[in-house]
């Protein structure tokens, strides 16, 4: 279980680089240079790594409005580089969905990314369809998507796990656990504070983890994806963190709640901890680490600011397959 | 793959829509069919009938009551090149998956910047008549006019029912693929094997010179029976069946229009916000130094539907509505 | 537990008014009399009269599309005859919607029947409003909603249990699994074929029971809306059961299980062996209540048949409330 | 309760909105409010803002992202005397409980025949131009305008939002409550106390003589700037405010119309089936004689709303493509 230092280095840069790219967001978001709305996913690092460490470029995922960092981290890792991803939340033509999806609807087929859909939760539908023709196509990929606590409100949590686990198709449900909707305490929404309590009854395996341990949250995952590639159908995963970012106005939770989470239960303190419990690598080296991080970061906001804005023609193109969109 | 060359044989419109289906199955085994009670049973309207048995259950997938999923499997399995056909039993029941045809499927190609396509149909009996009642009489096509992205068909005939299917399995777009039931054991000529009726072009129902009748669905066979009882009065009215419903065939709506210098456009939904309000506009629009009165409307009266037969007939238009409008548009003083 | 032979006989003529209810709705529905679709609920008496016994003139009940029964019962308890419901099947101006609900739309607030929706499974969120009001005024009533074990399937399942559970709202879920959704067995259509196994999670008691045993279902009703009316919150009850009506062209079930419910676990049968065994009662008597009942439906027959069809105004009356439905 | 009596004070729109849900809150206990987000935080916009504080989590009552059930809670409470007044966090999200909407709330009074009605307001945040993307951006009256028993509303002006939804709450007909998201912080007069903006009623938002511009939610704004544009060239435009949308007021724009002789219609969403269309096909039919020109049809391009503010700006039309189609308009030659 216990994951080695090689592993947990990579694993410690990764969350390095979602957070990095979550704060360079921020920044670049105040100062107005990305548009329309922003969540970030400060504080979910762990579990953005975990998920990105086992997901291939064959399978599939359809990220939440916190996924920058794991849309990052799935281009770096199978297209070379994450900035066509801050591109996108820039609003430019080099953006993955060259501008026209942003933060909450970025797509990269070739890297896995199935995209946002803004929508909360609707995805649970979509990701079926997925998962239905690789099974049909006797396919060992794994269907992911990532759903809040918020987000299991909607009335396709149901339809979805009740097809998955009839059908015994291949998703993975990565529930990310933050505790609540906006501002709306995740037991005061649901009959369980504990979303598995919800799935239990599907039948199909529902496994909560702590989501800011990155080797716990990395061997859940681990775990997960075997039993799906075995062909032995769905998977409920739910991964209990805490979202940084309050509301759009500010801190709205007890002050010692967010204390534990910043401080004490900090994924990346965490991790830090257990890399240099091992004794075999220097504060120096990892401090290097979170600096090559954040220095990637500015570059690809660089890359973004630097990128051109889509051609007009773009505003036209690509309503209906092979027709041009009615000019009246 | 476009216009029939074999003979037409005489089947039902259900029977080319199970032939439309069967074809595309056999050609390709990405084409799939899901909803409820679709597979042993053959659907609600029996137009699945024996393909359950040709093409087994992982083809032919009865589904649970849900909507949304049935749509959102569609859409999700068509971004990995599937090229499903989800049967909603009901057109009543699209406000289940609203969402994913209008939030998802149709806009997957755009948002996406056309990284993705989700070529599904989705074919659903609509239409009323029967005493079905609010919930299975509804013409829905209104629900989903102002959703860029969706293509929306509406076929009148069988050999137009299978062609229209042929082309909308074949078609990279969301498809709405909308059946009325009160077509379903009407009979026709039906071409043999594959061929494909075009998407966005509409056709000359018959032809005329007097005036122009813009339908679709149930309303063609009803502005055919008035362009009859007009041709006894020696009005010779020419039909234009829409087909494809959004985007619907401007080009030869307006080039009648402006032949025939008056038109009347026939919806069985209500008038309001309809189908029939959006040709009106346009026919006004564009053909206004040729149209020599103005456009009649009709449509149901703005009512949802009530179970009564007796009821259900005051407020659903057909062939003596289409009548009286054509009367009213020729009887009308041109403003010249 | 027993019911004591009164009880017993008033229920068992209360299943054998439905179940002729439903017989001669066919016969006539062949005839070609009453228009639009019909389902029936023949085979599920003991179910129907179960919950017509313990629901309340003020409270309410969602019907689904098999409760002719239930609402001819409800409306002969608390407003003398169930005529009405009768010829509102047949599109008749005396029916409860005068006719321009029929089979599918049937209600009356006044004997607490809140309508059936046919699309199947919307009043599930519905019901969530009856009994958030009745809580917000502190009224004990049992806001009940009757779905088939197909509905279940709907969104709304999860999006109104979990309301339901996390408000303690007073709703009574009467769930008749009857084993089919149209031709689709219940246990192809769910990841359980028992549905309290998808109910569970969210908290509320769920208790299956045979539905075809008048003197259970009886019994498990008592107790649901006991504990509703004390304020406990919401409540969930399957009712195992199974309708005669196969699909509309025919059988299509095996003939073993066709056979254990139409003759070894048929509601009616159950009843009458029951009453029989007390040794107090004499087989002329219930062979009389059974004709009684079916003397009295043909007397609704009658009365629908002779009723007028609703008048032209109606047409567009009570589109709006207060306004005139638009001419145009 | 009618035409307000008090003075007028400076209020944004979403104060006088607040102000609104305040007294009719204080009136009546029967109306309540639900949806996400809504208490403590005071909703996503602030609309309900103070309301918690004041009315408790009884009456304020947040809930998960059930859209559905929120819908389905708000018409059953409804069915039994009570006046909930719903928010949908996007009018996007409305496919999520379209069905509640309008399979139920819409038809209930109808298909019961009289015996229930469903006194629901659902207010929503609809409209773009701010990057939100094609799921947070649209205009969604045009899904909803051919269901015959459901009230669409969409207010212009602070004074207006706060009329009409005090109108909206005590109407006994469900009520969709369009808020377009560009108009929350624009501030005007709103009188003081209680007053209703009577539903179905358009306003005439700029008196002219030369045309008739109809416009509603943000449109209006854009048409009243546009009128300004047109003034410097000496032509009076009359700007209609429809604020009902459904159904919308035929008299004062028909009326308008006939004295001037040319109408364009505006609308920020895309024109193939929007309201526009029902707006501009009723003009040219019941108009005719007195038209001197086709009517002009504003709306969006026919696409998704795309995240690219860029690209969004060459969407959605504005005060510009309004002072173009009045220029085209009155270009036109009459027929005569
Ligand atoms: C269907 C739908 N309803 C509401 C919203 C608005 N909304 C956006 S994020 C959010 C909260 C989601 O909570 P959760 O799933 O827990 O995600 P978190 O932000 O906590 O990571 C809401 C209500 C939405 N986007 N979609
Ligand atoms: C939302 C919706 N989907 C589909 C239908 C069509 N339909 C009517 S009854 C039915 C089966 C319902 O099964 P179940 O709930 O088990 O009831 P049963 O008929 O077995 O009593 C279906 C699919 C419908 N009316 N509404
Ligand atoms: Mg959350
Ligand atoms: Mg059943």
């Amino acid at each position: 279980m216990p994951l080695d230092l090689e592993q947990l280095l990579d694993l410690y840069r990764d969350m390095w680089l979602v957070r990095a790219f979550e704060f360079g967001l921020e920044r670049e978001f105040k100062k107005g240079t990305v548009p329309g709305m922003l969540h970030t996913g400060v504080g979910q690092e762990a579990t953005q790594a975990a998920l990105a460490a086992h997901l291939e470029k064959t399978d599939c995922f359809f990220p939440d409005h916190r996924c920058h960092g794991l849309n990052a981290l799935a281009q770096e890792r199978h297209a070379g580089t994450g900035q066509r991803i801050m591109a996108e939340l820039f609003g430019r033509a080099t953006g993955v969905c060259g501008g026209k999806g942003g933060s909450l609807h970025s797509a990269d087929p070739s890297v896995g990314n199935f995209g946002d859909n803004a929508v909360e939760g609707s995805f649970m539908a979509t990701v079926l369809g997925v998962a239905l023709a690789w099974k049909m196509r006797r396919q060992p990929r794994v269907a992911c998507c990532v759903i809040g606590d918020g987000t299991v409100g909607r009335g396709e949590f149901h339809e979805s796990l009740n097809l998955a686990a009839t059908w015994k198709l291949p998703v993975l449900y990565a529930c990310v656990n933050n505790g609540y909707a906006i501002s709306t305490p995740v037991g005061e929404a649901h009959a369980s504070a504990n979303i598995v309590d919800l799935a239990r009854g599907y039948g199909l395996p529902c496994v909560q983890v702590d989501g800011n341990d990155i080797e716990l949250a990395y061997a859940a995952v681990e775990q997960a994806v075997a039993h799906i590639r075995a062909g032995h159908g769905p998977y409920f995963l739910e991964f209990k963190t805490w979202r940084w970012q309050g509301l759009f106005s500010g801190e709205f939770r007890p002050a010692a709640e967010v204390r534990y989470w910043k401080d004490e239960h900090d994924p990346l303190k965490l991790a830090r901890q257990k890399i240099l419990a091992t004794g075999r690598a220097a504060e120096a080296a990892v401090d290097q680490i979170e600096a090559e991080a954040k220095a990637q970061i500015e570059r690809w906001i660089q890359f973004a600011i630097a990128s051109p804005m889509p051609g007009s023609e773009k505003a036209t193109a690509n309503v209906y397959v092979g027709w041009e969109a009615a000019s009246r | 793959m476009t216009a029939p060359t074999a003979p037409a044989r005489t089947r039902t419109f259900v029977q080319a829509l199970t032939e439309a289906l069967d074809l595309m199955m056999a050609e390709d085994e990405n084409v799939y069919l899901l909803g409820e009670d679709i597979g042993r049973m053959g659907g609600d309207f029996g137009v699945t009938r024996g393909l359950f048995e040709k093409y087994g259950a992982e083809r032919v997938r009865d589904t649970p009551l849900s909507e949304a999923a049935i749509v959102g499997t569609a859409v999700g399995s068509a971004m990995v090149g599937m090229r499903p056909v989800a049967e909603i039993m009901f057109a009543d029941f699209l406000g289940e998956c609203y969402d994913q045809l209008v939030n998802n499927a149709a806009k997957l190609h755009y948002m996406f910047d056309g990284q993705f396509k989700a070529p599904i149909v989705v074919r659903t009996a609509c239409g009323g008549g029967f005493g079905g009642g609010p919930h299975h009489s509804q013409s829905v096509e209104g629900w989903f006019l102002n959703v860029p992205g969706l293509v929306i068909v509406g076929p009148a005939t069988p050999a137009d029912a299978k062609g229209l299917l042929v082309a909308s399995i074949a078609d990279d777009n969301p498809v709405l693929f909308l059946e009325h039931k009160a077509l379903y054991r009407v009979k026709g000529p039906v071409p043999e094997g594959k061929y494909a009726v075009p998407l966005r072009q509409a056709a000359v129902s018959r032809p005329g010179r007097d005036l122009t009748i813009v339908a679709y669905l149930k309303m063609t066979p009803e502005a055919l029976a008035a362009a009859e009882v007009l041709a006894k009065d020696g009005i010779e009215a020419e039909v234009i069946d829409l087909r494809t419903l959004r985007p619907w065939d401007t080009d030869t709506v307006l080039s009648s229009v402006r032949r025939t210098g008056r038109a009347v456009v026939a919806s069985e939904a209500p008038r309001m916000g309809g189908l029939a309000a959006d040709v009106s506009a346009t026919i006004a629009e564009e053909c206004w130094s040729d149209l020599k009165a103005p456009v009649g409307r009709v449509g149901a009266l703005d009512t949802p539907i009530p179970f009564s037969l007796v009821l259900e007939k005051i407020i659903l238009p057909g062939r003596d509505q289409i009548v009286q409008a054509a009367r009213q548009v020729l009887g009308a003083q041109p403003v010249a």
